[in-house]
């Protein structure tokens, strides 16, 4: 029984987070809402020296050829800052998805292009149906001459900005397939459009008679659903750790304050309903914690339980940082409600995320299937209809 | 039990509805858009009020010689209902319209009645409030600003913050402390601070939601006189709760906008799509709705029924704290809800938001503070169990 | 404007608080838990001198011909005691629909003798398949010259020792129709069944070929369904103000004993933990009181919002008395937990309302439904349907 | 991160597991029936614990000397789960063998050691905890009962309460105040007190669930010797907490039967039918059991994550209060909602319920104790809230 990150991971989160105290930690997400991209890119390089994104590469592809609990301290660590970037569209959804489905060519190419902190990836997948369903994917692409030509359009890609690489679900012949796509591609037309999250750029894509080569095709034609599944796997695992690392701090910051702050003569922090909150924020974030690390554990081993264990880490991970962003405000009193301070960011961010890449009620309904209580139900659905 | 209005009140309702749908900024039904520019939105205000006061629709509850109407309290409960409905633009002088007339009417010398009455009810001067400062959120009593006798000025010096509208405020209705008393409440004078004088500054605050609403006011040096005093040196705590006392309809403003937003809330789930189907076809979507029409339901409805008491003993009871309590949680939960049923859309911001511009987006955020301002939610609650169920002062107290 | 109870109503509440306070309060409901059911008749024939039973029946049928809202503070304080019986079977659920479907013979019979407080009702709904659906009734009557035969069974039927009469909804011909039982008719067989709340006793009947005249059959043969659901609008205005005194009592307990009661040198009052939770104690229960005024002004003036109305009230004040008697034992402590004091009373009568007449989950559906959200959906699912 | 035990943990999990099968009760797994008179269940239960001390299965932490393994914490946690998994008949000697033989171990005399750890393991001797008082709950070091030492004799006064199992217990582990300390917590003795005299009365408390697991005690000019002191006089408070401090599992046991029942209530809604439906057919039912599942997991989880840090420094933390509130909360959401899922048909009580004999149903109400019983949670969230994240003590203390 060792239900605990090894040193290892917890040696690489000690360079992390020194490297982003350097940075002075949301510093870097003020420089990208102050419009200061290149200041964003300069520590997203200094990100990449650490070798953020060769972790979880083969040893082949010139990564580090380790798993996705190597991951969580990582985006634990961006979590806590904030970290602007595609890092979690990057490594935990296309790394994953390419490893798993791609060719040995594609993989040379792309992995080693992350790898090396060249390029990075994000995910074009949203239309103007507005749903992360099958049915919402309508983007029409073409196959002709071994080569896709792509109509359509995509909507809050998220930092396009620092992202080489578009994965797009499309459809071909009335089916889902997965397209890799160059951001410089021509006919690709990139409007930023303006988020609610300032430390995410949002944007949609037009694509107007986009041509691909069929070597841009991720896995075979018509599995892409399958596909996205796969790579949503990955991605909340890894999204239930930045939400972890989120909450911590803001826990940190958040006693920190109540220490100090007084009224009435007294550290605010000794009054109970701010000193139970903290103890429900405490609980709330070491819970998420625990269903993250099983979550990424379940991944890495493919343990038959992973998909509820997944869906459990995301919908209680994000839930918990949306109530403990929150609180964290109302603790702060006024001063939390400014620009001027970070509880807001956190709020925002934590709303990012509720529904990014598939609503909680989504995972609900993707849990409760992996659970086998859907089957049960349909069993005997199916036996009342035999005996009537 | 009777909900209904006197026809006498529905013809006060009617009078002010045809004198709104007339008098409106031009186009603003459509659109309700605000200049985003300061001073030309300092100045819109300022007309926006000067219209209201010109037809007597600025203070209704002062008396006519004031240029008000005299209203009931009914009256002013459909006044509350009607400007919600036509979202009408915000008061310039809302602090002096509604605190600071009424307490000048009720302690202010004549002379300064005279003096100040007329422009709070044109808008010519503008009024803040200053009372919270750094450390005196919460804990009111414990304010630090001094004021010090010299000769025959008084030499003030502090910091207060979140003053609403103090960018546009010519006068201040400030609290400082004169002398230091046996108990903090002891001690403190209500001056009417003259905020055009160079030891006033002021600084904007810029809330989560990228606007600027509040301000922190530094003094240094500044000025004020015996005549600019009101009530007595030493003894303004009395007076600061007097000011605070005059908001004989409470949240009543809150709570039909709760009602007008869950509207349309409702609205938005019926109209905004996904996957070619309303948001609200989703069983979450329905129950989440459900939970909020009952809670705004029971806002409403605690509303009345403390306002039927009111009406019935001739002033506001401690049940304020329950309302307060009620709208300002309900109002954080109803956009918060509004974020979460557009799903990821809900991500998206002013102008590019598929739904009113934005509009929940900004509110949501803009709620953060409705818990906060005005009495915190703890505080509300320290109220609540106090002095209506009557537990124990809290510690620190 | 005026939203409140008017004098004579609050009067009469004085009455019957009196009354109730003269009996010992929760007295009543002890007695009947230990076995002592002529004390709780005696008591409940107390409450019948004061007219309780009268209130809402017509003048010419004995009755007071007051409405649904003078009612009101009657169950409240039947709330505050949970005084054992079956007010709220009689007077709110037979009584309205007597009055609104049965012939006038009927009424002469039945409200004259239920105003007398000689006899009342009691509701027999609940079959094996436990659900409150119209599916669920399946108990056979068959009409054959001039009386319906009754076969099958009735559970969880409540507190039949206070009643002579069952409402009892039956199958005829495949539909449902309401049918008034005399509890003494050959045939019927009363088991009594254990209980969760022992201040209800609950009952199986099993009817093995009772007959009943055609003259026992409320409303039109097959109007059955429409029938009960009048009659819940009027159960659940009033049950929501049996929740509501109920709260009231709970929250005058615990406030006293939070004073008086001190650990670590102070009243645990003082403690936020406590006081914040009585604050929001206090608030449910007032919001309770407003919408449960409100349900039954509405259903008392037929007003269009009363079904929407009648359901929040009900589904509010059902979930705010499940919720605050709970909190009632924590802030007990120990004490909260033992058979000894009041606390676990409430508790258990909380979950008795619960589902009882219908589940929460019903209510939702009912209202949502009346607010035309259903019909918003259906009306766009239809239009699609044109569409494609 | 490794979930999987070592080819010595599962060999001893296998040894209990086949032990279990053939010295449980008779009948035992099919119904877990225990006797309902209260003579004769204090005989099965002693004679339970009898069978387990026979094969050294009752004490497994203990040195083998005293008749245990030497056990590691490794095998506790798998002797729990396996306890758990056959829902094993209570130990009614537990106070006995997690609290006051290892305290003995610890700090008693050689003599204390000899005369009272034999008994403790058979059950020839059962003890119970003689700390809490009606006024001295959550605020323990307030104890009132009183011991003055009169010749050889401390006479010993006062009342007890929550003391489980004292109706069969023949020693109490008593608290008593023996001098008026500076502070509290000072001036408190430990005593070994044998409950068969004239001066100790047990009286029941029924619970709210109509069983019987707590006592009062009255203590009536009760005997005790010098000899049955534990520790020095007045120095008790450091043996009091001693005492507390060997429960190295925490509460480990109630998180294995926290994830037991909720697969229990699992297959509730998979077999109970409403109209030929099973419930877990309603989606608001899959819901709230998904919600169940996620928290469930999160306290199992939290579980092995503390005990993990507990196996690498030696010795259990305080994250232990993090654990209790959680499992204690979550067992009563989970009975609360096994009652709210079966609709009405959850008010039937045990033979007439429809699942369980009515097993959910009692065990809602016996739930309400978890949240107060062993330290309140809004105790547990002080100690949360000093001790892990370094707020300021609570007033009063």
């Amino acid at each position: 029984m060792d239900f605990s990150l090894n040193e290892d991971q917890e040696l690489f989160r000690k360079f992390v987070r020194k490297y982003l105290n350097d940075q002075e930690q949301t510093k870097v997400a003020r420089d990208y809402i102050a419009g200061n991209v290149e200041a964003v890119k300069q520590a997203i390089t200094g990100v990449n020296e650490l070798g953020c994104m060769m972790v979880n590469i083969p040893d082949d592809y010139d990564g580090m050829g380790l798993g996705k609990l190597d991951l969580v301290p990582i985006m634990e660590e961006f979590g806590r800052t904030l970290m602007p970037g595609v890092f979690l569209e990057t490594s935990a959804f296309a790394v994953p998805i390419i490893n798993q489905f791609a060719t040995t060519e594609q993989k040379q190419q792309y992995l080693s292009e992350v790898a090396s902190g060249e390029k990075a990836f994000t995910i074009a997948w949203l239309e103007p149906s507005r749903s992360y369903t099958e049915k919402g994917i309508q983007l029409e692409a073409i196959l002709e001459q071994e080569q896709f030509t792509l109509n359509g359009m995509k909507t809050q890609v998220a930092d396009v900005a620092f992202a080489q690489y578009l994965i797009v679900p499309v459809r071909v012949n009335g089916e889902v397939s997965i397209i890799v796509v160059d951001k410089e591609t021509p006919g690709l037309t990139i409007t930023a459009q303006k988020g609610f999250d300032e430390t995410r750029q949002l944007s949609s894509i037009y694509f107007d008679n986009v041509t691909v080569p069929i070597s841009a095709l991720i896995g075979p034609l018509g599995d892409g659903w399958g596909i996205l599944q796969e790579g949503l796997l990955s991605y909340n695992a890894a999204v239930s750790s930045v939400c972890v690392g989120a909450m911590e701090k803001i826990i940190e910051v958040a006693s920190e304050y109540a220490c100090i702050r007084e009224q009435f003569g007294q550290a605010i922090g000794r009054y109970q309903a701010i000193k139970h909150r903290l103890a429900d924020m405490k609980l709330s974030l070491e819970t998420a914690r625990s269903l993250s690390y099983y979550a990424n554990w379940a991944l890495e081993t493919t343990s038959e339980d992973r998909v509820e264990a997944i869906c459990s880490a995301r919908i209680f991970a994000t839930q918990a940082f949306v109530e403990i962003a929150a609180h964290n405000i109302q603790i702060h009193g006024g001063i939390g409600f400014t620009e001027e301070i970070d509880c807001h960011l956190f709020v925002k961010r934590s709303r990012f995320y509720e529904n990014y890449l598939g609503t909680q009620a989504q995972y609900y309904d993707q849990a409760i299937s992996a659970l086998g209580w859907d089957a049960a139900t349909k069993a005997k659905e199916h036996e009342n209809l035999l005996i009537s | 039990m009777d909900f209904s209005y006197t026809a006498q009140e529905e013809q006060f309702r009617q009078e002010l509805r045809t004198w709104l749908e007339e008098n409106l900024p031009e186009g603003w039904l459509a659109s309700q858009q605000l200049p985003s520019e300061e001073a030309e939105l300092g100045q819109f205000l300022r007309k926006w009020q000067k219209t209201l006061a010109d037809s007597r629709w600025a203070a209704i509850a002062w008396p006519e010689k004031h240029g008000g109407r005299n209203a009931t309290l009914m009256e002013e409960i459909i006044y509350h209902q009607e400007m919600v409905r036509v979202k009408a633009p915000p008061l310039v002088n809302y602090v002096g319209l509604h605190m600071v007339g009424p307490t000048l009417m009720q302690i202010g010398t004549p002379e300064q009645q005279e003096k100040y009455i007329p422009k709070i009810l044109t808008g010519e001067e503008v009024w803040c409030q200053g009372y919270s400062e750094p450390n005196a959120g919460s804990d009111l009593a414990a304010v630090q600003t001094t004021a010090v006798k010299k000769g025959d000025k008084w030499v003030i010096n502090g910091q207060k913050i979140w003053t609403s509208f103090a960018h546009f405020a010519d006068r201040c209705f400030l609290v400082a402390r004169t002398s230091k008393g046996e108990k903090k409440h002891h001690g403190i004078t209500c001056f009417l601070l003259d905020m055009n004088q160079p030891g006033v500054e002021v600084r904007p605050i810029i809330q989560m939601n990228g606007e600027h609403d509040f301000n922190e006011v530094y003094l240094t040096d500044a000025v004020a006189y015996d005549s600019e005093i009101i009530g007595q040196v030493d003894d303004g705590w009395r007076v600061t709760i007097a000011l605070l006392m005059h908001e004989r309809t409470g949240i009543g403003a809150q709570v039909f906008s709760l009602e007008q937003q869950f509207a349309e809330l409702v609205n938005v789930a019926q109209t905004v799509t996904e996957d070619d189907q309303p948001l609200i076809a989703k069983p979450e979507v329905r129950k989440r709705l459900l939970d909020l029409y009952m809670n705004q339901r029971g806002s409403l409805l605690n509303y009345y029924r403390n306002l039927t008491k009111q009406l019935k003993v001739g002033h506001p009871g401690v049940e304020g704290s329950m309302d307060k309590l009620f709208v300002s949680e309900m109002t954080k939960k109803l956009f918060s809800e509004a974020i979460s049923i557009q799903g990821h859309a809900g991500m998206l911001w002013e102008e590019d938001a598929v739904q009113d511009q934005g509009y929940w987006q900004k509110n949501y955020l803009y709620s953060f503070g409705q818990t906060i301002g005005g009495g915190t939610s703890e505080i509300q609650k320290n109220t609540i169990a106090e002095r209506i169920l009557g537990l124990p002062k809290d510690v620190g107290r």
